[in-house]
């Protein structure tokens, strides 16, 4: 019997992180704010960090930009507390290609990835309801 | 100082779910935009029917 | 009798290249239906203003 | 230094098998042609086959259906010859999610993928043309 795919279908901890809020069209030029809250299942540790990365990307070194995970203030008790990192206008994207956050452990290893976001300016005539 | 994460080999199975995260999230996106497509679709056959018919009856109205 | 694939530590790259060939093409897909979409919402709006011009037009002569 | 990305920026084997006139929808209930060319860098074997597989699947196992690759004549000289393998109505997926074809050689290596299509009724205003 060949090892099977549980080690694929064993998706718990890529899951550990969830990124909220977020935009599928970021304005280019401006700040943007990352929002995730960490599962019961993760420990926060001092070198975890957040990277922005092209969707496709393959290894974790491939990393657009990245900011260092804040530590999450001792004195929180929810275990749902939204943590938020802040990147700079001047860090990001300049392309029109699909992003996403993913929350790296200070070990390398990936704990969540989010849904994938452009920088590009809106079309104006996307207002129309249908 | 920048991070440098240790490779392993579980490093591929990472990318695959992040991957399978984005997919997902495109594929539905897909999935809207083409019902949206869609129904834009049947407003402007109606809209140019409804163009086509005040047309006309303005064409009958300044011939009667 | 069924293929009985050898499992290799190869097979997910090969399930990550087939998911990013699928990733390419529906995101080239996603792109066309947003442009095709919005040139849509351009006609709409204007067969509505051409719409309402002929309403007008019409309420105009049928007053004067 | 560690290993770097090579062994996925190398993807020269998975596309040793081109798939060729894929539709973007099938109808349901038809059968389906399955069109592809073989590189110069692949030698078709009696147990090559191609499967019907589900995007995102992990495994070659997961095919959802398969037909053994037929091998091509050996009068051929052209090596870009079309191949084909058609595909039973009875034994397509019944959903509309998307599939691709892979290739898979006999020793369980996939040697192509093509782009998705999915199994439903096109909308019937679908016509209009922008």
């Amino acid at each position: 019997e060949p090892p099977t795919s549980t080690v694929f279908l064993d998706s718990c901890h890529f899951s550990q992180v969830v990124f909220t809020d977020v935009e599928k069209v970021y304005v280019p030029g401006a700040d943007i704010t990352c929002h995730y809250t960490l599962s019961e299942h993760i420990t926060p540790r001092r070198k975890d960090w957040v990277g922005i990365f092209k969707v496709g990307w393959k290894t974790t070194r491939e990393y657009y930009t990245f900011m260092w995970a804040p530590l999450p203030s001792s004195s929180s008790t929810g275990d749902a507390e939204v943590q938020q990192v802040l990147f700079k206008a001047y860090y990001l994207p300049k392309d029109d290609e699909y992003y996403q956050f993913c929350y790296v452990d200070q070990d390398g290893l990936v704990r969540g990835a989010s849904i994938p976001f452009q920088f590009c300016a809106e079309a104006e005539d996307d207002m129309l309801m249908v | 100082e920048i991070p440098v994460p240790v490779y392993t080999g579980e490093e591929s199975v990472a990318s695959h779910f992040a991957l399978v995260t984005a997919y997902e999230d495109i594929k539905k996106r897909l999935k809207e935009t083409e019902r949206e497509n869609s129904l834009l679709k049947k407003r402007v056959r109606l809209l140019e029917e409804k163009l086509l018919g005040s047309h006309l009856e303005e064409a009958t109205s300044s011939v009667g």
